[in-house]
């Protein structure tokens, strides 16, 4: 067994500590003048891998609210606050489709609930567009992403102060996304 | 209050100052029982500190009951009487091991007190298994709602305090079984010692958690 | 001493007993302080002298008798004064207590939220209740009764002038209550720290007599006028198409969210953004554009409006009176 | 002293050849062992102590440079030189540093340096759960500055009220961090408590009846009482409110039958005996440092150890006058503030009695006399400012101003900070066989007066100005600009002090006056022995015949012989008499502590992000403890004594 100097052993040691604390900060940073990039071309955002010929390019827009525990608490307050639940009763679902189950109609990955948002979608989601920045439309992204148990554990909000109408999205389960059309209740086997 | 002898006037002195033995200590015991013996003052120490730690729990449950109108709040049933009680009753009865265990432990009777100590520890363990039982019996998730957290709360500190007296006693019977050392006979004492005070302080919070939703 | 914005600067019955209180018990202290240095001051010195006189410290028996009687004198001395200290603070406790037989107090419900206040007054006819944002206007002489409601974290209400401060807790209904004996404009801040922008969360206290006090109540409860100049008409369209509407309220149009403060009158209001700002057209744009570089934290998002929109957003704003 | 009359094996003098020989013997067994290893093993109480001071004013300068961060950005109005979440973060850290990371590790280490010494005695009682308290309290701090450093330091005030701590309000793992802090440094606060109380219970030289304590120790065993009662109520509320944020539970959630003001009360119960614990050792080291500088025993020790103890008791009832403006009923809160009240008397008294000392004494005022006068100066400003906040009414207009910080700053530097550097003017000869040079420490000592002075009244101040606490800038117009840049200009004066100090104790440890076994004459048995004291302290146990043990008698001391010398024994004694009763063998220098410490550690840190680490942390916490409660290999030639109760 190869014997390790003391030296190289201290320095790796803290090249660890420094990548984990550094995973870390990210993850707990309060970002408040992010000017965000610019909300992605609604247009590029497809909802299906799908696609004839060679697959188009990756989006070059990243969400810079992913795993970001400020941003998605923020998320979540704009959430209650906006009256999502109206429709979707924190995710539970009512008129609109439930957030917090593994089926998503139009794309779970954070351009596209940002796209949904804008645009609006058949069968009642109201448009958005101009009428939240972009900044905020990210955490709402974020914010619906962790109600499936999408985003990492740890910057996921925990229980909120008022009556507990379900499992907060930190003790939430990871529910792998699956593409399914929309409104069509699926038959009482495939139920998960 | 007048000083033996004269206060040196100036700064001290350089030279250590000699000590000239006058008693002999050779012969005085290395082993000796109650509060004579120094880990007896340590496990009332801990005791304070645990009780305190209950005490805690049990003011924030007292709080907690104030804030609501019925206690336990409405659609949330009572807890169950059956489990906790027989739980009570085995964790009383494991006294008996325990005070016959620190007996023949002042006895230096090593067969009487290693028989005892795994009887003790038997009993101890079905209290756990009980204990944990009786989580469920709670009939509330520690989530639902603030009586239900203080409930837990006060079960589940009372919990860690049996489970540390159980692997306790669990370790003190392995040593007394395979090296069986002098010294330890005075820590088997002092063991059975934390066990009374562990299981009397249970009963307070047996009563605020099993019989105060009835009687309130 | 009427040190501005202090605690010494009176303008109300309680605030004027506490200030009692409060040059009393510094009176006391500056006495009971100066007497112990004194007492240090001379055993230092007799002590010192002694030193290079005698060998050996005092402690003959009635040297000890004599500072055994010293300290019991001194250590009755104060008892009596922590007596005297007790009844006075009873006295005054009970004398800025809400008055029982206040005739037709007003009332008013104070909501704190993170970093702005609300105020509703809660008129008897409950179809003239009106709510406002970070300003609160309080007729002179008459008590006002204050309940206190928060649905975030912990604030607390001061206003030095008029009394001490009192926790807004969430889950808890905290009252206190205020009178103004004369009028003025008074700046009260939130004094329970509350997140990112505490220091930045404060609110107007205008106390007027009650002929104005109604006069601008009940231009308060009208509703916003529609704009009839064409740059103020394309400032409401603004307003109502971009991101302003999702989270204000200007009775008498579409915008009704409460997530944010109130705006029907917001022209007029000395201060923006909870006191923070003078309300300026200039300061009213620059936080327009950018709130996080005036108040970082704020929940307000930079909105990068055009200068055009801008400009007739502004006119639009001024014509909320 | 009636010591049991025991066949004298041998009474001859005694000469320095079997000293000499005992020394070698004796430092064979109980030094540490060589290198590293022997740093993680020690189980000496001197060096665990030792590192333990070392560490917490480690602390206390990162939360001194945290405050200077701090006076920077208020120095002017509407400075942008921190923003709001950076220096939310700064006075959180301020905050828990100095209270939970410097003050009460710093009191309790102090003690468990000297009251092994001063009472006679090798070492501690627990040794090896000694060692245990210290990694446990290493592990909170770094995990508390590991967090500072990357941006993701606590922000919500070291009071941490819900519900700006609670889940919805404090996004992120923050809270959760602090929370878990402060179970680390409650842990090492209640060992080394233990340890206090049980070596001053049952390792009494002989002859030190109860009536013969030393001050300092009875300060020292009052304040490890206090802990054991107030520590485990942070513990619990602080678990309480981690499992808030982790798991779900609702107690401080008022939607669901919690309230916020549960924790305010759990909290305050603690928070308030916590100063009085950080202020009685405090008392302590002025009652020593009075006594050898005024050349006579303290006047009244009865009347200070009854006010002592009657501190301790009172200050458990006073925990509401910090929640006056909260919507509790009026004449509960009258009471609180005669309580508040009532505690000045005791402290009146103490005070009293030095002051009384002094002037029947022959006082010389070296540096550490001038921290005690500096100490009573302040402190009474302190106190008296305290009358302003317990009366309920003033207090509606002052609490949560910056009247507080004033407040605070002027009871804890003038209570426990100026003690503790006089003690460490006064002390350091002891610890390191040098002595620390007086001009540097009289320009240190005024340079500091001068600095807390200037920082600190301007705050009382602003206070009555009306300028909330914990706020990260103000406006222009407030008119508070002033009063802050004084402030201001006052952090740059005591951290100039701060900075001599540590030039003073660089020089002095580098080339200081070599000091000798007892540079002041003092009293109490710590100058009995060389400095720095042997790993063992004492060759054979002394003998006190009374109150001030090294002034009743200038000759050589009585002592007790018959201690094993190739084993580390210790002489224990009754309680009440102190009369010789059994020998007890302490352990070997051992890994164990380190291994349990890094085993608490996994626990709790895991159970920051998962329930289940405390599960299985509490596993391996279990098996930690039982290599730890394993006996060692018994040694040859062992014969114990045993005496079965009748």
């Amino acid at each position: 067994m190869r014997t390790i100097s003391f030296g190289q052993l201290w320095r790796r040691a803290v090249a660890v500590a420094a990548l984990a604390l550094g995973l870390a900060c990210k993850r707990e940073e309060r970002r408040f003048n992010a000017t965000s990039p610019s909300a992605p071309a609604y247009a590029a955002v497809t909802l299906d891998t799908l696609q004839p010929g060679v697959p188009s390019p990756e989006l070059s827009v990243k969400s810079p609210s992913e795993g970001n525990a400020y941003d998605i608490s923020q998320g979540k307050q704009l959430f209650e606050q906006w009256n999502c639940s109206g429709c979707h009763s924190h995710g539970g679902g009512g008129m609109g489709p439930p957030l917090m189950d593994n089926e998503w109609i139009y794309g779970s990955s954070p351009e596209n609930i940002v796209a949904t948002i804008v645009e609006g979608r058949p069968n009642g989601m109201p448009s958005f567009r101009n009428r939240i920045t972009a900044n905020q439309l990210w955490q709402l992204a974020a914010y619906v992403r962790s109600m499936s148990g999408l985003e990492a554990k740890a910057p996921s909000p925990g229980r909120d102060d008022d009556m507990q109408y379900k499992v907060d999205e930190q003790r939430t389960p990871i529910r792998t996304p699956r593409a399914s059309s929309s409104r069509n209740v699926p038959a009482k086997s495939e139920r998960p | 209050m007048t000083v033996v002898g004269e206060i040196p006037i100036e700064t001290g002195r350089e030279a250590e100052r000699p000590l000239r033995p006058v008693v002999n200590a050779s012969d005085l015991p290395s082993v000796v029982y109650g509060s004579r013996v120094v880990t007896w003052w340590g496990t009332v120490g801990f005791m304070l500190a645990e009780a305190a730690t209950l005490s805690a729990c049990l003011v924030a449950y007292y709080y907690v009951l104030r804030n609501y109108e019925s206690w336990p709040p409405l659609r949330t049933p009572p807890p169950d009487l059956f489990v906790p009680t027989i739980s009570l009753v085995v964790l009383i009865l494991s006294l008996v091991p325990c005070y016959l265990f620190a007996r023949a432990a002042k006895r230096l009777d090593k067969p009487a007190t290693v028989r005892w100590m795994w009887a003790a520890v038997v009993m101890m363990l079905i209290a756990t298994g009980l204990r944990l039982m009786e989580f469920s019996s709670l009939n509330v998730r520690w989530d639902a709602n603030a009586y239900a957290s203080v409930a837990w709360a006060v079960v589940f500190a009372h919990f860690t305090l049996l489970l540390a007296d159980t692997l306790e006693t669990l370790l003190f019977a392995v040593v007394m079984q395979t090296r069986e050392p002098t010294r330890y006979y005075s820590g088997v004492a002092e063991d059975a010692f934390y066990s009374y005070f562990m299981v009397a302080v249970w009963i307070p919070c047996y009563v605020t958690v099993y019989l105060v939703p009835r009687w309130v | 001493m009427t040190w501005a914005g202090s605690i010494f600067d009176t303008a109300g019955g309680p605030a004027e007993r506490i200030a009692r209180l409060t040059w009393f018990l510094i009176i006391v202290s500056v006495v009971t302080y100066l007497l112990l240095l004194v007492a240090t001051g001379i055993a230092m010195r007799r002590a010192r002298a002694r030193r290079l006189r005698e060998q050996l410290a005092d402690t003959g028996p009635d040297t000890e008798s004599r500072l055994t009687r010293n300290i019991s004198i001194a250590a009755i001395a104060t008892t009596l004064i922590l007596l005297v200290y007790v009844t006075a603070t009873a006295r005054t406790g009970k004398a800025i207590a809400w008055p029982v037989n206040a005739r037709q107090p007003l009332t008013i419900e104070v909501t704190g939220h993170q970093w702005w206040w609300q105020f509703r007054y809660r008129d008897s006819v409950p179809s003239n209740w009106l709510t406002t944002s970070n300003e609160l206007h309080i007729p002179v002489g008459r008590p006002v009764r204050v309940i206190l409601l928060s649905n975030d974290v912990i604030h607390s209400f001061w206003i030095p002038e008029l009394h001490g401060k009192q926790d807004l807790i969430p889950g808890h209904r905290n009252t206190t209550w205020i009178q103004a004996d004369r009028p003025g404009v008074w700046k009260a801040r939130c004094a329970e720290f509350c997140g990112h922008q505490h220091a930045k969360m404060a609110f107007d206290v205008v106390a007027e007599s009650p002929a104005r006090f109604n006069q601008w109540y009940v231009s308060q409860l009208t509703s916003a006028q529609p704009p009839t100049d064409s740059s103020a008409r394309r400032g409401h369209d603004v307003f109502m198409q971009r991101t302003c509407i999702m989270c204000h309220t200007i009775s008498g149009t579409q915008a009704g969210s409460s997530v944010g403060p109130e705006l029907t009158h917001i022209a007029s209001r000395p201060s923006i953004a909870a006191g923070t700002l003078r309300n300026t057209r200039e300061n009213l744009g620059r936080w327009i554009l950018n709130p996080q570089l005036i108040k970082p934290g704020v929940r307000m998002p930079p909105n990068a409006f055009p200068p055009a929109d801008m400009n007739a957003l502004l006119d639009y704003l001024e014509t909320l009176k | 002293m009636s010591a049991r009359p025991l066949p004298a094996e041998h009474t001859g003098e005694s000469d320095p050849k079997s000293i000499e020989s005992v020394h070698g013997r004796l430092e064979h067994v109980w030094r540490n062992g060589p290198g590293l290893w022997g740093w993680l093993t020690s189980v000496n109480h001197k060096s665990i102590a030792l590192r333990s001071i070392i560490t917490a004013f480690a602390f206390f300068a990162l939360a001194g440079v945290e405050a200077a961060l701090m006076r920077a950005q208020l120095a002017r109005p509407e400075s942008s030189l921190i923003g709001p979440d950076r220096y939310n973060q700064l006075f959180t850290v301020h905050g828990s540093t100095m209270m939970f990371l410097f003050a009460v590790p710093m009191v309790q280490s102090v003690a468990l340096y000297f009251v092994p010494i001063m009472i006679g005695t090798r070492n501690v009682a627990f040794p090896r759960l000694n060692a245990f308290g210290y990694w446990v309290y290493l592990i909170g701090g770094v995990l508390l500055y590991a967090a500072l450093f990357t941006n993701t330091g606590p922000d919500q005030g070291w009071f941490s009220y819900v519900p700006l701590a609670g889940p919805e309000f404090s996004p992120g793992k923050r809270v959760d961090i602090w929370a878990q802090m402060i179970t680390f440094t409650e842990i090492a606060a209640i060992v080394a408590a233990i340890e206090v109380i049980v070596t001053v219970f049952k390792q009494r030289a002989p002859g030190m009846s109860l009536n013969r304590v030393p001050l300092f120790v009875w300060a020292m065993v009052v304040m490890s009482f206090m802990v054991l009662v107030a520590m485990p109520y942070v513990a619990t509320a602080s678990m309480m409110l981690a499992m808030d944020r982790l798991i779900a539970t609702q107690f401080f959630n008022y939607a669901e039958g919690g309230d916020a003001l549960l924790w305010q009360h759990l909290f305050w119960f603690f928070a308030h005996p916590e100063v009085y614990i950080i202020f009685i050792p405090g008392l302590g080291m002025v009652s020593s440092i009075v006594a050898t500088f005024s050349r006579r025993p303290v006047f009244g020790y009865t009347a200070i150890v009854l006010s002592t103890v009657s501190i301790g008791f009172l200050s458990f009832g006073l925990w509401v006058h910090h929640m006056f403006a909260t919507p509790l009923p009026q004449t509960g809160q009258s009471f609180f503030t005669a309580a508040s009240a009532m505690i000045a008397i005791p402290t009146g008294v103490t005070i009293f009695c030095w002051i009384a000392t002094i002037w029947s004494g022959r006082p010389r005022f070296d540096t550490p006399m001038l921290y005690v006068v500096g100490f009573i100066a302040l402190f009474t400003i302190g106190g008296l400012s305290g009358l302003f906040l317990s009366a309920v009414p003033v207090d509606l207009q002052l609490t949560d101003t910056f009247f507080l910080p004033g407040h605070i700053h002027y009871v804890l530097l003038g209570g426990m900070v100026f003690p503790l550097f006089g003690a460490l003017h006064y002390w350091f000869p002891k610890v390191t066989g040098r002595m620390m040079s007086e001009r540097l420490g009289k320009v240190s000592f005024w340079l500091l007066f001068v600095g807390v002075n200037v920082t600190f009244f301007p705050q009382l101040l602003l206070g009555a100005a009306g300028m909330p606490r914990r706020v990260y800038t103000y406006l222009a117009d407030t008119g508070w600009g002033g009063l802050n840049l004084t402030s201001s200009i006052g952090a740059g004066l005591l951290a100039v002090g701060l900075l001599v100090l540590v030039v003073n104790i660089a020089r002095s440890l580098a080339a200081g006056p070599p000091a000798g076994a007892d540079p002041w004459g003092g009293e109490t048995l710590e100058w009995a022995v060389s400095s720095p004291a042997p790993d063992y302290n004492f060759a054979y146990i002394p003998i006190v015949h009374g109150r001030s043990a090294l002034w009743a008698d200038t000759g050589d001391l009585d002592a007790v012989s018959g201690l094993r010398e190739d084993r580390r024994e210790v002489l224990q004694t009754t309680m009440l008499d102190a009369e010789p009763d059994s020998r007890h063998e302490h352990p070997d220098p051992t890994i164990v502590p380190l291994l349990a410490a890094l085993a608490t550690g996994v626990t709790l840190i895991w159970g920051i992000f998962d329930p289940i680490g405390f599960a299985v942390g509490g596993a391996l916490t279990f098996l930690a403890l039982g290599a730890w409660g394993w006996p060692q290999k018994t040694k040859p030639n062992t014969h114990e004594i045993v005496e079965v109760p009748k």
